[in-house]
């Protein structure tokens, strides 16, 4: 991802907004795969095959691969519960995110934490998700100081929810970005409900990007239900932190399709607002609709798309299903450093039952 | 001013708490819960909830449903997720006369208000002689595979923080006479509910109003002879599971539920080591000054001449609570395990 | 104070904001009144005679009067560290505040705590001040709340400093006191450093009002050398959330002249800053040289006023000298309520000397 | 950016922190931990430190005076009151390769900070295997007439949270030789100094480079026969006072400073009341659930067989901390507190 391919065709059409056409198909991936997964993991979870929570992010795909995609693999990134879409984006792999949901051996997290908790900084440099909200957002500042200090093109992306942005850290951490300059992007993925609480309940500005005059910072507002705006502004404000010009802060607008979390059937919203989203601001749909009608891709390409994805989703839950659980007797493992367990081959014995 | 409309709402139909219990009029722990904030607020207008999704959607683990139909939006009052403010707006409110009582989702994300708890909110009293009557509720606890973040045990840091009165009841009936004593208080309390026992513990529980449960008096669960075990929340289920299979091995375990951490029942511990002489003081937040390392050394300073055998804790290991069934049941105290421990001190 | 006189000569005179004689006489008492305590106890604590800290709020009288004028007695006010001379002008009595900076029994707060940690909820409504910042800005939106919910015509104020602005309470406290439009007069209490920091390294805005706008409320900046500015502009805030137009940030501008406590020289604050500070923006010689050019005090009622405010002084050191230390036994008691010792005489039987 | 003017500053002038031992080449415990934080910043650039006012002005109690001359402003960092936002940003460096030392301006603050220590720093490890080398430091405790919000000791708190290491010392020279193992160290630390020792002891520290103390080991600070204090801080000195008087009576106490309190030395405190079969444990954190609380269960568990006596806990009330100078000393255990204890076990 990432590299910004300037060949004739992209500069020609203005809508592909400078990106060639296995890119254009990589995004396809990206929200099929990460909408694909959404599904089937809400469906297992209902069949009460998936232990612990879940937090669906339907309807935000257009938040989440818009706002990762600009980003370099060596760029961080510190997500919420909600933004799974974004680290799968970002680069995790289906099989270890697997195996992490079903507490096995292999996810990121050795079976540590669950669900959406996760993270795999060596790796894609994504921060494993706290729940308190919005604790990596602070975490995010130092990250961006120390590519600051190194003079590194780096840049450290966070994001949150709409809801999280009344919280104090949210106000600590952008103040703190906007005085020592850092390189960093803030996101806010408004997906228009915190919990149950609408966004008039959680602020009294009609929008969180104007908040950013407040820090001296740029503020922009886009359409989730479009990949490309997210991914045009996105990359704009990625670009100049990486040139040393600070940070800015994104409202990426959207609705949250399911509940909270997958216990929750969230009749708070109104069917409405919901069906408007769900039939008229799917940003999966829509942009699949967009490179049809440009070409890009045809119901061959779309129909191997899907079928790679469920080959994809098959493949991984076979793995989580046969990865073992970590041994019993290591839960006392790795809490400090110095006792080596984050970087020894973890026991395998913990067999495949509980 | 955000106003919510209530047809948007899940949360239920204004109907008493009472109503859900079942068919034999046993109530469950959340239930007993429910009924005990219920009646306070018919009883004392001063008495207001505040709190994140408590109102139109009722509360995370639906405590609260029905309570935003009955008492309305000002009295159940949605805030956003702002535990500082939470707490500090429940202090104001309380030293102008109210008795407001704040609920966080999960007890966790207590550490994100904590400066307004353990500073603001505990220590005002003393310093002022202001009253600051806050009831501060809360889910804790584990074995729900919820994770680091959704079962922490946070009661040894306020049982730390002097102020504050901390309760962790591990029965419907102590649940619902404990957090009415707790809204009729005058001094800040810490009231945590476990969520493991929310819907599996079941007891007929007194409709009687007034009825109350005293904070800071333990109550023996199990009388015996043999060995103390001293415990509350969760584990106390735990203990009496271990207790029925050894008394069929002869040993008779006293279980004591604390009930109440802060203040604590001292005489109640001493008095059952008088009679048995041996104590396992188990509990479910971190062994590492975890409530047991007080009640152990309450008992290894006060009932030193009456000991028989060491002052045996048993807690979970000092890591965070881990997700994986696996792990989480390491870590956490298994009812073999207190067996096990037991066995062991009994055969001292 | 409080109530806004309309006379014919208040209506007439438009410096005077409607204020009568005797008001304006009031304003220079306390304004004299607080400077001249601030000036004796620094010097009591620079010879050793004053246990503990102080935080001289010299100054920024213009903005502490200013501020605290305007609110009726049922009024609550919740301020900090550097705000003495707010509560003084709210109403403390000297006698007290100064055994409690001796740590007497006769300290608002019966020796549990020390110098401006002092308040009087029962008597005046005033928060006694905790470090933390900030601390009770939440606490103010409980009191506020509190008036709303009852239909009291009642006004809760916070004072904070310029640095207690980054911190994540303050955020907080402002959004949720515009979401629930409750009666709270915000007040920023902007001396231009805290501790050594300088208001660029506490906020990358040029004014902490122009934040009000991130808030959806009024933002006001004044003059805290102009008393009678600060005055009116806090009176409208009052006088607004009274009527239920809900919160105002008042962001209050003057000069720490001395340090941040009395250990502190202060050698990071450039001279010329401090001596233009000191020479033409001494709220307390203005104050008095625009009552004498009105003719409303000369010489001998300035004397006078100096006279008598000098014996309050001599008198509560008296008093507070005199007042014995609490008995060490009562160091337990008052945690609880049900023990009474709030509402029961304190034991006197310390002596008062340790 | 917020740039400073370095000529403005009142920090000295660069000169390293050993110039300011005394004409004998003593160390107060304040300059000691100056003299730590110098060298590991001389020795290792991934070093830094933030906090308030730490740099222009050299800290609240001076400990980095002349650090900002030396390493410039990008290596001592001031930074806004943010404590959530100081802790998480030390967090974030450490996860690219830092080393951050971030400072408290007094260890009350810590609570304004809590969640960034307890749940990010604290468990980001053990989920994710990213060390997170960074050193919380903050003066702490009380007897300075500094009252609740300048006296606290936050270490049972963080005690209670898997993944800290805590230290406490006592004197200079642990000051100096744990600071340097902290920062050296691959997790998170807290570091508390204590005010009331800043100024007051000295001693002549070490001066090679290299010199550490290990993280996790007590000291035996005075050898005896007879009975075995266990404490930590200020109260080792008030210890060493007591049992001064003590050895006069032909009372031979052992004092053991345990220096670190997570890990805590569990050896060391089982081998002297092995000895001597009789302990007090002497603490300055509230007495319910301080740290002493889990020093008396380990002895209840451990040593119950040499024990002649009860496990003796001598620890201030669990009020906040007072300021009057009358209501202060009671609240503190004062040496005659101490040799009372003592005496009344000894006769045990
Ligand atoms: C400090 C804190 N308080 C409460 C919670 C419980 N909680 C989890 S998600 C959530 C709602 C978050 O809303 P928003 O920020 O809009 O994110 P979304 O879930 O909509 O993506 C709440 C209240 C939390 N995680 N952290
Ligand atoms: C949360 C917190 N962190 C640190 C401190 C220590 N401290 C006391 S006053 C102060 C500076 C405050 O500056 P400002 O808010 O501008 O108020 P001023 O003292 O200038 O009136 C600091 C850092 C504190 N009281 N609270
Ligand atoms: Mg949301
Ligand atoms: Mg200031």
């Amino acid at each position: 991802m990432a590299t910004r391919v300037k060949d004739k065709k992209a500069a020609a059409e203005q809508w592909r907004v400078g990106l060639s056409d296995d890119q254009l198909k990589d995004i396809l991936h990206k929200l099929k795969l990460c909408r694909y997964f959404d599904e089937r993991m809400e469906a297992l979870y209902r069949q009460g095959r998936l232990p612990g929570a879940i937090y669906s992010g339907r309807g935000q795909e257009g938040t989440h691969v818009g706002v990762v995609y600009p980003l370099h693999d060596d760029d961080s990134l510190f997500p919420t519960h909600r933004d799974l879409s974004a680290q799968l984006t970002k680069g995790l792999e289906l099989r270890r995110v697997m195996a992490q949901f079903w507490g096995r051996i292999d996810g990121y997290t050795r079976g540590r934490d669950g669900n959406s908790h996760i993270g795999d900084w060596q790796g894609n440099r994504t921060w494993t998700v706290m729940s308190h909200l919005p604790i990596a957002y602070p975490v995010a500042c130092g990250a961006a100081l120390a590519y600051k200090r190194r003079g590194e093109p780096r840049v450290a992306m966070a994001i949150c929810g709409d809801g999280a942005t009344s919280n104090g850290r949210w106000h600590e951490a952008l103040n703190v970005s906007a005085i020592f300059e850092l390189p960093v992007v803030w996101v806010v993925n408004n997906n228009q409900y915190a919990y149950s609480a609408p966004n008039p309940l959680e602020f009294p500005v009609p929008t969180i990007a104007e908040r950013a005059q407040a820090y001296r910072m740029p503020g922009v507002r886009v359409d989730g239900a479009n990949v490309l705006d997210v991914y045009q502004a996105t990359g704009e404000a990625v670009d100049r932190a990486r040139d040393g010009g600070g940070p800015t802060l994104i409202e990426s607008v959207s609705l949250r399709w399911r509940g909270h979390a997958g216990h929750d059937p969230a009749k708070y919203v109104p069917k409405e607002l919901l069906e408007d989203y769900m039939q008229n601001k799917d940003p999966v749909k829509r942009f699949e609709e967009l490179l049809r009608s440009n070409g890009v891709v045809d119901d061959t390409t779309v129909k191997e798309l899907d079928e790679r994805i469920q080959r994809e989703f098959e493949d991984g839950y076979e793995f989580a299903q046969n990865s073992p659980f970590p041994e019993p007797g290591d839960v006392t493992k790795g809490l400090w450093v110095e006792d080596g367990y984050w970087t020894s081959e973890p026991g395998r014995g913990g067999g495949t039952q509980t | 001013m955000a106003t919510r409309t209530l047809e948007a709402g899940a949360a239920g139909h204004g109907a008493e708490p009472r109503g859900k219990r079942d068919d034999d009029g046993q109530a469950t722990y959340l239930v007993a819960v429910a009924e005990g904030l219920w009646e306070e607020m018919e009883r004392d207008e001063r008495v207001f909830l505040l709190g994140e999704d408590i109102g139109v959607y009722g509360g995370a683990f639906k405590v609260t449903e029905g309570f935003i139909e009955r008492f309305g939006a000002e009295r159940v009052m949605d805030t956003p997720i702002v535990e500082e403010t939470i707490v500090g707006m429940a202090l104001g409110a309380a030293m102008e006369g109210f008795r407001p009582v704040a609920e966080f989702q999960y007890a966790d994300f207590m550490s994100s208000g904590f400066d307004e708890i353990t500073t603001a909110l505990a220590r005002y009293h003393y310093r002022s002689g202001v009253p600051a009557p806050v009831v501060l509720r809360a889910p804790s606890g584990g074995g729900v595979r919820a994770s680091s973040f959704h079962s922490f045990n946070p009661e040894p840091w306020f049982a730390h923080s002097p102020g504050l009165k901390v309760m962790c009841p591990a029965f419907p009936t102590d649940a619902k006479g404990l957090i009415k004593s707790a809204i009729r208080d005058d001094n800040p309390c810490v009231f945590l509910e476990h969520k493991w026992i929310y819907r599996r513990v079941k007891e007929k529980v007194p409709e009687d109003p007034d009825f109350l449960i005293p904070i800071g008096k333990a109550e023996v669960k199990r009388e015996g002879r043999d060995v103390t075990i001293v415990s509350y929340g969760m584990m106390v289920h735990h203990a009496l599971d271990a207790a029925e299979t050894l008394a069929q091995e002869g040993i008779d375990v006293e279980v004591i539920d604390l009930r109440s951490i802060v203040p604590l029942d001292t005489e109640a511990i001493l008095a059952s080591v008088a009679k048995t002489s041996r104590a396992v003081v188990l509990y479910e937040s971190h062994r590492f000054l975890g409530v047991g390392a007080e009640v152990a050394s309450v008992i290894a300073q006060e009932a030193f001449e009456s000991l028989d055998a060491p002052v045996v804790r048993l807690a979970p290991p000092n890591v965070p609570v881990p997700f994986s069934p696996a792990l989480e049941d390491a870590y956490l105290p298994q009812v073999t395990d207190i067996e096990d421990a037991v066995r062991k001190l009994s055969a001292w």
